[in-house]
């Protein structure tokens, strides 16, 4: 077996050394009660050729680009990558290390986190990143758990138009606490309904998403401002960071945490994950922070070098004291997107954000103008909800056969939205491809 | 070479990756909420492929060379599960697609769901949690629901001293009083310590097995039966997994509820620090507390299901670290029932180095272990030469360390986790460098107080990084 | 543009320290008769996502393989490569390096050659082989070219069961010469007639295939024993080195010279190219080897090492007096192959080599039961002659609608062999797809 | 960290790859014919990973850092040409395919001959050359058939002194014989010297401009006119194309034959030593001599067609290296009519060191440069330093060295080629650190002398290697 060196020489010999005689008598001290009483019942090993042959089925049955004009969105995004992001990516130093522990053979990881802490602060016009999260939802998750560490108070309050799965997965993080959680509905526009916000009490965090689920910019300022009237923390949580190549971050807009997917920038969508969970917040929060993070340092001969740093947040020092229970993170995905953040540089973040709005623009006349209503009024960035004709399903259908995905259904997530979808539009879709579905869906 | 960072390169105007071309007319945005572009440098492509090949090669990998850490299962990642994962079908699926055109990805978490419970010898999976730590969290979570499906409140969960750091975060997280038991004499966990602590009002016990000593707890069956009946709930930590597929099965342990990182155990690559993934397996009788949505197999087809009302709900935006799974996935249909065969020799390299250095440094517990084994610094004391230096040292010899300092209740622990990819030459030349360094510290101690001496940096001011914190540029 | 980093401020600023005011003036030394009078007429450039696009629309009209079941071999092998040799030859340390002229930044390549030059040499039963060639045409006329260089005779033999293309090649290098080209003609049996060969005088050298066009087996050791008796080199060529894992090799067979393709070890097929130049000899040859050589040294302060040796055979030192004008040769292929015979190793090497073998025998057995004669009886290797009905050219064509590609025309080459088609059943080839072809030409 | 060689590793019966499985029954080939298998290794697929992984660290490449190897243009080569020539459809295709399922792949021949053609302005290109060298073998092959075809016998070629070793090498390869001229004082050269020696015994010339002093040929027409008049054909070695492109008109220069390097120009890599591309250019009355098979268009399909009964025949088993076509050709449709700009930015970059430099190294001839300058060794002769020494120790910088000792008639030539590659930043990091060196040969010359100290290996005994030549192990 090629990933087994041992020859039958090289284990007798080894077992006399150990002392014994077979292999199964290594486990001497596991007792006979725990031992399976039936071998392994799996397929026998495949040879790399067959296993090439076998993924490829697989592979081969999913609708995925470029096959299929997909126009989904919904938290995860088609975005170009550039072989240059996915070569450095397969690096087997940065794919086959460990976390960063022992600073002195990890200067890669460390400088590159660096890095991305840095460019993910600028991009959120945050102070401070920490070195990544597993996604956008636990990341909003361990944002919510943080407002209630550093308030001490026990509400908090979250958007109705913060995408459904985010909320179901702040929900099971505060199931077993006894926080309570307010959600927020939204208006007719697609914005949060701010108003229900104010005057209200005891809260440790307020949550909202931009572009939320909708696809709408949320009105960020005004939110963090009642917020911050009655003492709690401002959430700003996101799905597609490139809405920040134009509209206005969340730090400028009074955000005391900013955190979200860091997906759409250079990551695969490989089925939803792994993905990137962004966080950010200022330097005043620092020691309440979740998660790793990386510090400059010097070495005893002065030399820059960087280290993981404030481990006493950690659950590896700190134990049940700890900030998070974090340990392995999402590192690579953070390589992935300060590679891809690089590779695009402040010229040409702007020009890809204007783009994807751009074109979803167009798409969004389009359809304005062969008849079917976009749903809410409210800018948005690459996505947003269109209501077709009651009997949608069927075109959907049909579409499908033609490999063309238009869109996710919202009554699934939301019953009152009978009848509309959320269409997304990236660079990645061209106007010919737009203009098909338009036609498609009126024929 | 040093390299500078990023933005210390640089100029504007400079592309590092082409977009595709705009087919479109410029539009107006609602100037009112546009922003400022964030400062980010331009580069050339070649400016980006040149900053991170450097920063690649300031980096240690299992490619590079032995990686013992202990607990942490660094062996060798076939480079084809990262060409299957990378397959168009897979990378480019969105997660939303519809059933119809997702049916190979939904067989595919199907089949290492199945592939999972028969190696851990548990009924049900869930392969949602995105690394150990969120599958310890589901675990905690499944056992409040538990209890609180049974009218219970319970508030402490025991853990032994050995766990992980992350075993108390993810009880606390749950909002668990952690209850720390010390592990006997035998460097395990005895019956009586755990009776003694177990009442009504105790959740369960997190339990590592084989434990962080890399020693099978051998009081395991009469444990579970401790704690099962004062009603309490019994969760295996499986990060050590790799000594016993094929061997142990967890059920007659009496284990309700085992997590299992793939990215130890199923040779899913660390990727520095992630992704990774955690999936959790139960017994029948937490099977409808697990995460939704599942995967049904019915008529051929293969569905998503969120019809499972006891469910603690949703620990990840989608199915998990998708991508994560293929590697693993892969990984399994190679090995097959040779992963038995992979945890023999994971645990006869260790006692082969344990044997072997025995001699030269002090063994926390002279017994036959499992995947890995614990020295300490004590024979080094008299030099006053500490794990600290003899781990720095051995990176002179081209060896990433061995974990150090835990598990806690070895003073100056040096742990030792081989695994089963390295081969005998390499376990002998790791058992020489130990040995010279040995001797170093006799006869030369100078070296091992200085070392590293041939890495990129050498050693750190990790308090000044602490005290003033400088975390972005 | 991604691949030039010059901003207008660095230009700006590098013409005025050089002196000029426009990027023009720096072509003062042209004179205007020999400027272009037109711009470049090219396709404006591509973004990477255009690329990509317009790339797979042309590779998605090629009949490769696995959609296509292909039966083709003659002179290039579908063999399956292991994942890690792919990536192991994409890291950039080796792909954007030069030729190792610098030792001290070039250890990696040159230790990876030596061993290449190791593992080639025991694969073929020599002594010493080169650092590489272009590919196994080229090295058979460089061989022949040696062996004029060594014995200063003027004749050359060649049999007629050599490669075609081969043969060609020869020709174009010896066509400025003023040396003769002999060939042999091929026997009822498909190996060379020797007989033509016995009493030649002033021959150079005498150049056979083995295992030849035919995949036949010929007869090396009584083709060197008579090749001998008149003071000629023997030169056996190859164009499926695996033979060698199965079959003796031409060292103990008597070639003075083994040269011919190593494509078939770890390299993609492409169309034809790049392949692997392997050419090997004896030690007392070594001053008349063509190409590149890497030799064992040692640094001042003693330590092993590598470095490029021989080099005054070579055309950068001795111009016109050099062994060959080869420069630039085929490193990354001959890594590749190193790569590729570590991974399989002996054990592997020779369970591989059966395999095929194996699999070929089944096809001509079961075409021979099926009614079709095997055109030549003598031993092959994964590679024989099937002699089809008249009119065969329709059922090729019927076969390429289901996706089989059922071999090779042979009478494009030969004539006298019509009806004839040459078939490879490689390890890729399943008995599934075995039995499906044989049932195909029955229908 | 050394590592061992191959064969110093592994024990019998590892597998480093698995196999298909076997299908079919075991047959008896005949004894009489069976070998020995060879004395392989036998590795895990970690052992060879590992090995390779560490032996690419030890070398250097343009993704390392700056390559200002002249004559050589060490420019970035893009990942996403790799990606195209490793699709499916190109790397699985065999060459002899039915046409109708080749036709992507001559579609790329056709064009990217089409672009060769547009870009030197010549009429007609054979890409079959695998390499430079064989590029001027075929030249010569063409120039030899061209005056056979007129019944003439010509024996010799003009080869200037400033020429790549290949030049002449090729034509004795032919059979010619080589006729050396020198380059005039301006470093160029005069249509005197070429009068002098052309005559009806002369095949013809080989030139390559912009020359391998950097320097443009400027008396290349009246020079040609020489050689036309006396029978003879004009060929340009186009190694230096990276300078022109866009700007020079081969055709107007009186070139009959040019051969271009796309390794060089074209960006595609080097891969240590090759693969490479040669394509052969020629005006037409020479394309009756191309090698076969040529690729034709007619009625919407592409077909190869051998008749060309002038043709010199086939260098190349099938097509050439067509593998390294799909990067040249991705690299010519991602740049377009940029590759304007990117010979200008060549020239720049050059231009700018060589001002930048000529205070502190001898500048072999002072006068506006196309893409490489040389410098000599001159100024340091006092310290007692050479080009050899500067070289060695701009390794320890980070830089590979420039060129050195060539061409031949520069004495301790040091041949600088940026390529438009490089940014300003590093050109001025590069030069600093020959300005460094410069002073350095000053103050501590020792520091040359036993320079590279950074590298896997110091000095090599080159002498010893060839005295007593090891090439196995």
């Amino acid at each position: 077996m090629r990933y087994l060196p041992h020859t039958e020489e090289d284990i007798a010999s080894m077992l006399e050394t150990v002392g014994v005689e077979h292999l199964e008598d290594l486990y001497s001290t596991v007792p006979s009660g725990c031992r399976r009483s039936t071998p392994l019942n799996l397929p026998e090993p495949l040879s790399e050729w067959e296993l090439d042959n076998h993924m490829s089925g697989l592979a081969a049955t999913m609708g995925a680009s470029p096959e299929y004009t997909v126009f989904l969105g919904a938290g995860n995004y088609e975005h170009f990558i550039p072989e240059s992001v996915r070569y450095l990516l397969s690096r087997s130093e940065f794919v086959t290390a460990y976390t960063p522990y022992q600073p002195e053979l990890s200067q890669g990881t460390l400088q590159a986190i660096y890095e991305y802490q840095t460019l993910v602060s600028r991009l959120l016009g945050m102070e401070i990143a920490n070195a990544s999260l597993y996604d956008g939802a636990s990341a909003l998750a361990e944002a919510l758990l943080m407002t209630v560490r550093i308030t001490h108070k026990e509400k908090i309050v979250i958007s109705g138009a913060v995408h459904p799965a985010y909320r179901q997965v702040v929900r099971t993080y505060f199931s077993s606490t006894g926080y309570e959680i307010i959600e927020l509905p939204y208006l007719e526009d697609g914005r949060t309904d701010l108003s229900a916000l104010r005057g209200m009490q005891d809260v440790a965090g307020v949550a909202l998403q931009s572009p939320n689920f909708f696809g709408c910019i949320e009105q960020l300022s005004q939110a963090a401002e009642i917020t911050h009237s009655f003492g709690a923390l401002f959430v700003t949580a996101f799905s597609e960071p490139l809405a920040y190549g134009l509209y206005k971050n969340p730090g400028i807009q009074g955000a005391d945490i900013a955190c979200g997917e860091g997906q759409s920038m250079g990551i695969p969508q490989s089925f939803g994950g792994p993905g990137l969970g962004m966080f950010a917040t200022f330097m005043k929060h620092v020691r309440s922070i979740p998660g790793r993070l990386v510090g400059l340092s010097r070495d005893v001969s002065g030399k820059r070098g960087f280290v993981l740093t404030l481990a006493t947040r950690e659950q590896h020092i700190r134990r049940e004291k700890a900030t998070s229970n974090i340990c392995t993170n999402g590192s690579l995905c953070a390589l992935a997107t300060a590679t891809y953040l690089a590779s695009l540089g402040r010229t040409g973040l702007g020009e890809l954000a204007r783009l994807n709005f751009d074109k979803s623009e167009y798409l969004k006349a389009a359809l304005r103008s062969a008849g079917f209503r976009i749903r809410f009024s409210s800018p948005t960035f690459n996505e947003f909800v269109v209501e077709f004709p009651p009997g949608f399903d069927a075109v959907y259908d049909r579409l499908l056969q033609k490999k063309i995905i238009a869109g996710t259904r919202l009554a699934r997530y939301y019953p009152e939205l009978e009848n509309c979808w959320l269409l997304c539009v990236t660079e990645t879709k061209t106007r010919e491809q737009m203009d098909r579905l338009v036609r498609e869906v009126k024929a | 070479f040093d390299e500078l960072l990023l933005w210390e390169k640089g100029a504007k105007g400079r592309r590092g990756m082409s977009l595709p071309p705009r087919d479109v007319d410029l539009t107006s945005p609602d100037q009112a909420l546009v922003g400022e572009l964030p400062d980010l440098p331009d580069l050339s492509e070649m400016d980006v492929v040149r900053h991170y090949t450097r920063l690649s090669q300031w980096n240690f990998g299992v490619d590079q060379g032995m990686y013992p850490l202990g607990s942490c299962t660094m062996k060798y990642n076939p480079k084809t599960n990262e060409k299957q994962a990378g397959l168009q079908g897979f990378a480019a699926a969105h997660p939303l697609l519809p059933d119809s055109l997702s049916q190979g990805a939904f067989k595919l978490i199907h089949d290492l769901e199945r592939f999972l419970a028969e190696i851990t010898c548990m009924d049900a999976v869930s392969l949602q949690p995105a690394a150990g730590a969120q599958g310890e969290l589901t675990g905690m979570l499944i056992i409040y629901a538990y209890h609180k499906s049974r009218n219970s409140k319970r508030t402490k969960i025991i853990v032994p001293d050995t766990a992980h750091g992350t075993n108390p975060a993810s009880a606390a997280l749950c909002g668990f009083q952690p209850v720390n038991v010390k592990s006997g004499e035998k460097g395990i966990l005895t019956p009586e310590v755990i009776a003694q602590v177990m009442d009504e009002s105790v959740a369960g016990i997190m339990v590592t097995n084989p434990n962080t000593l890399g020693l099978f707890e051998e009081h395991i069956i009469e444990i579970s039966e401790i704690v099962h009946e004062k009603g309490g709930l019994v969760y295996c930590d499986g990060a050590n997994m790799n000594a016993i597929m094929g061997i142990a099965d967890s059920a007659k342990m009496g284990i309700d509820i085992q997590h299992l990182n793939l990215h130890k155990t199923f040779s899913t690559p660390h990727g520095s620090g992630g992704p990774g993934s955690g999936p959790v397996c139960v017994r029948k009788h937490l099977e409808p507390f697990l995460p939704v949505p599942r995967i049904a197999f019915e008529e051929g087809v293969y569905r998503l299901s969120e019809d499972f009302p006891q469910s603690i709900g949703k620990l990840h935006a989608f199915y998990g670290n998708y991508g994560v799974l293929v590697k693993a996935y892969s990984y399994v249909l190679s090995m097959g029932p040779l992963l038995q065969r992979a945890s023999q020799l994971a645990v006869l390299n260790a006692n082969y180095i344990k044997e072997l250095l025995k001699d030269v440094f002090h063994l926390a517990y002279d017994r036959p272990c499992m995947h890995e084994c614990v020295f300490t610094d004590k024979e080094q004391h008299e030099q006053k030469i500490s794990t600290f230096e003899i781990a720095k040292r051995l990176m002179d010899y081209g060896f990433h360390p061995p974990t150090i300092y835990f598990p806690l209740v070895v003073s100056g622990a040096i742990m030792i986790e081989p695994t089963e990819t390295e081969s005998k030459e390499t376990l002998d030349s790791f058992v020489q460098a130990m040995k010279s360094i040995a001797q170093e510290a006799k006869d030369h101690p100078e070296l091992l107080r200085e070392a590293p001496t041939k890495t990129k940096v050498k050693r750190m001011d990790e308090t000044a990084a602490a005290r003033h914190p400088c975390l972005t540029g």
